[in-house]
């Protein structure tokens, strides 16, 4: 069995409920948790991807040796700053609401001639998906600090959202669960695991805006994609496609839940 | 070749805080992979630092040093001074990077 | 869902399947998404791994009626909530041997375990309950979520009744049977566990002598 | 094992090369010590270290959390007055006991901060070299570990 670490929080709430510790020596142990945290705070090493990320926006690759310089993420070819921030949205040229990971795609195959499937066929951490991860890094790193600003005017965004909808409520597999069934109630968790409730604005950007995160436990960088994927595998669904309208329409659905917040990514989970 | 690092070395009052981060998995020998075969040791055991040329720190790590090596460490030094950071792990692969000090 | 179609009520379950099919529609009649293009998102969205087919995407009545969470507000959805309960119940049977109570120390095993039946798992895999990711047990296990009530003391509490004993059987077997949209997994209606190990978790529960009746 | 001594054995040959290049001088590449990190418990490593169980010292200061969230990474930063030389740390409920060593050659602050694993809760001890002796301070972290099991 794969152990994962406890939230602290809520082992303080456990310890405090089951020996009765009293109030001063909580505030210390969560004291000792923040402390914690700080420390591992500094030196994120989503900084080491954010950088081979950097190298691999500017470096010539592909059938047709070209960089990602003049990827449209968004806010016109070559812009980065800020383009995380305002996704997923509509693209005129592909016709399609796209998420970072997909629209980064759609730049590797029209810049460099990289295939769209070859991506979608790798493994994650491997290959093209480990370029992705940096490149996911390095895209992300230029959106913290600011606030989701996704749009909703156009009529395939205002649809994303909806699919959204009904995708974090699509209950399917042998445990009948949806993303609903965990993140749809505030205060609950699994485990210690704390689980926010997307269905507000605050859950919500304790979500969407913490990843793309090294995960500690696992010693790897995650982006939404790999985040998606990993929790309808424990929903225990077949396996989603990368790049999929079904992930896509649950980043619509937690971006514009998420609106206004206070992006930090890359963060760091635990 | 490895990833590079990330460094960071900045001087207040003469004194240079330098700041490593390393890419390396960092394998116990002790993990095993999806199919359940054991993961060979794999760490990085050497890490040397020298400023102007000169060593300034030395580390020896074992496989219980995380993985993706952070290194805080300070120095008597200056702006300017030119830092080369070195690894060299179990394989005898090795990472070699430099900066000046800010 | 597979195990669904190896039930007998088939024909009746198919038309309330069409039945929900229509009142969803109502129910989503004021956004532009139609279950048409929702389904055909879903269905392209997703591919077979491992043990985790596709089938695992076509929902049976239950999952469609719980995934309808504007639906399930209205005096139809409550109505057709009942009609799954009954369904569900249906679909329950008693312990075989008679046993209620099997081993309370494997019970607690099972209850820790939360592996099984995804698409990293062997099908060998022994799929566990995963009780304590939702509810606190014994009181001694602090890692506990908190989306299912607390089952300490269970049996001390409510009395080791026959009425108990069934319907806590039951609850285990297919939760659905008493809370259409229950978040509790239906074990013995998808064969997540055993009889056995269920009668195990019972004990854990009902068992005077488990530490969760101390 | 055998692997492991080949890869010892290759990046010593390597270690010959870059020292001759400069890049680590001769007189490190030769201590990284197979005795003391292959040490099971504190004595192995105390005698590896040439010392008998250090002596307590106050001039150590530590920065670590009492628990830490995941084992797989515990911040520990230490700190001291003493004129240090060296600095090892050591878990003692880890399978291989020593973490890590740290030399200061002349001009470097005595400090250090950095990331451990470590396998369960336990005692962690942290010694510091001056003036060719030994000292140390011990501190408890405790690790804990949850899980969805999924």
């Amino acid at each position: 069995m794969k152990l994962r670490p406890i939230h602290f929080q809520r082992y303080l709430t456990c310890v405090a409920l089951v020996f009765f510790t009293l109030n001063t020596q909580a505030q210390s142990t969560a004291d000792e948790i923040a402390k914690y945290r700080e420390m591992i705070a500094d030196g994120n090493p989503s900084e080491l991807y954010e950088m081979a990320g950097e190298e691999l926006w500017k470096k010539p690759a592909g059938p047709k040796n070209a960089t990602l310089e003049k990827c449209d993420l968004g806010m016109g070819p070559g812009i980065v700053d800020g383009a995380a921030a305002r996704l997923p949205k509509y693209f005129k040229d592909t016709n399609r609401v796209q998420d970072l990971e997909s629209r980064l795609m759609t730049c590797m195959e029209t810049l460099q001639g990289i295939s769209a499937q070859s991506v979608i066929d790798a493994k994650f951490g491997v290959g093209p998906k480990k370029d992705m991860d940096a490149i996911v890094a390095y895209v992300v790193t230029h959106s913290k600090g600011s606030k989701v600003n996704v749009s909703v005017k156009h009529p395939k965004e205002k649809m994303m959202y909806e699919m959204g909808k009904r995708a974090f409520n699509f209950q399917g597999g042998p445990y009948d669960f949806s993303c609903a069934s965990c993140h749809s109630i505030p205060g609950r968790r699994i485990r210690l695991q704390d689980l926010p409730d997307i269905t507000t604005p605050e859950g919500a950007i304790s979500g969407w805006g913490y990843w793309p995160a090294y995960r500690v436990s696992s010693g790897q960088f995650w982006t939404m994609q790999q985040r998606i994927n990993d929790c309808l595998r424990q929903q225990r669904l077949p396996f989603p496609i990368y790049g999929s309208d079904f992930t896509i329409a649950l980043s619509m659905y937690m971006a514009q839940n998420a609106n206004g917040g206070i992006i930090q990514t890359p963060g760091l989970k635990r | 070749m490895p990833d590079p690092m990330r460094i960071r070395a900045t001087e207040k009052d003469g004194i240079v805080d330098v700041k490593i981060l390393m890419r390396h998995d960092m394998e116990t020998g002790q993990r095993k992979d999806a199919a359940g075969k054991t993961v060979p040791a794999w760490f990085i055991q050497n890490l040397n630092v020298k400023a102007q040329g000169k060593d300034v720190f030395n580390a020896h790590f074992g496989s219980a040093i995380s993985k993706d090596p952070f290194l805080n460490f300070k120095y008597k030094g200056s702006k300017g001074d030119k830092l080369t950071v070195s690894w060299l792990d179990t394989k005898g692969e090795k990472r070699v990077d430099e900066l000046l000090v800010s | 869902m597979k195990p669904f179609k190896k039930i007998s009520y088939g024909t009746y379950f198919l038309m309330s399947i069409i039945a929900s099919f229509g009142l969803v529609t109502n129910s989503f009649a004021q956004v532009a998404v139609s279950d048409a293009a929702f389904t055909k998102m879903v269905r392209e969205s997703f591919r077979a791994e491992g043990i985790a087919g596709l089938d695992r995407i076509e929902q049976d009545a239950t999952q469609k009626l719980c995934s309808d969470t504007k639906f399930l507000m209205t005096k139809a959805g409550a109505k057709q909530a009942i009609e799954i309960q009954k369904q569900n119940m249906a679909t329950i049977q008693q312990p075989s041997d008679g046993n209620y109570i099997g081993d309370w120390k494997s019970g607690e095993a099972i209850a820790q375990s939360g592996r099984g039946a995804t698409w990293t798992d062997a099908k060998e895999v022994v799929v566990g309950g995963g009780c304590y990711n939702c509810h606190e047990i014994n009181k001694k296990e602090l890692s506990y979520g908190n989306i299912g009530p607390s089952l300490w003391n269970y049996g001390k509490n409510r009395g080791y009744s026959k009425e108990l004993m069934t319907y806590t059987w039951n609850r285990i077997n297919n939760s659905k049977a008493y809370n259409a949209c229950s978040n509790m997994p239906r074990f013995a209606h998808f064969k997540l566990l055993t009889e056995k190990q269920i009668q195990d978790v019972m004990a854990l529960l009902l068992d005077p002598n488990s530490p969760v009746n101390q | 094992m055998n692997q492991q001594r080949r890869n010892l054995l290759k990046s010593t040959a390597i270690f010959g090369l870059m020292a001759s290049a400069g890049l680590i001088s001769s007189a490190q590449a030769q201590e990284w010590s197979k005795a003391a990190f292959e040490g099971k418990s504190l004595d192995d490593v105390f005698k590896a270290l040439n010392t008998s169980t250090p002596e307590k010292s106050g001039a150590i200061s530590l920065n670590v959390p009492d628990i830490a969230e995941n084992g797989a990474v515990v911040p520990i930063g230490l700190s001291t007055t003493l004129k240090a030389e060296q600095i090892a740390i050591l878990v003692e409920k880890n399978p291989n006991t020593l973490v890590g060593q740290f030399y200061f050659p002349a001009g470097a602050e005595p400090f250090i901060a950095t990331r451990i694993k470590m396998a369960q809760t336990s005692p962690v001890y942290f010694l510091v070299k001056a003036e060719g002796k030994w000292y140390m301070a011990a501190k408890e972290i405790k690790v804990t570990l949850g899980g969805c099991g999924g």
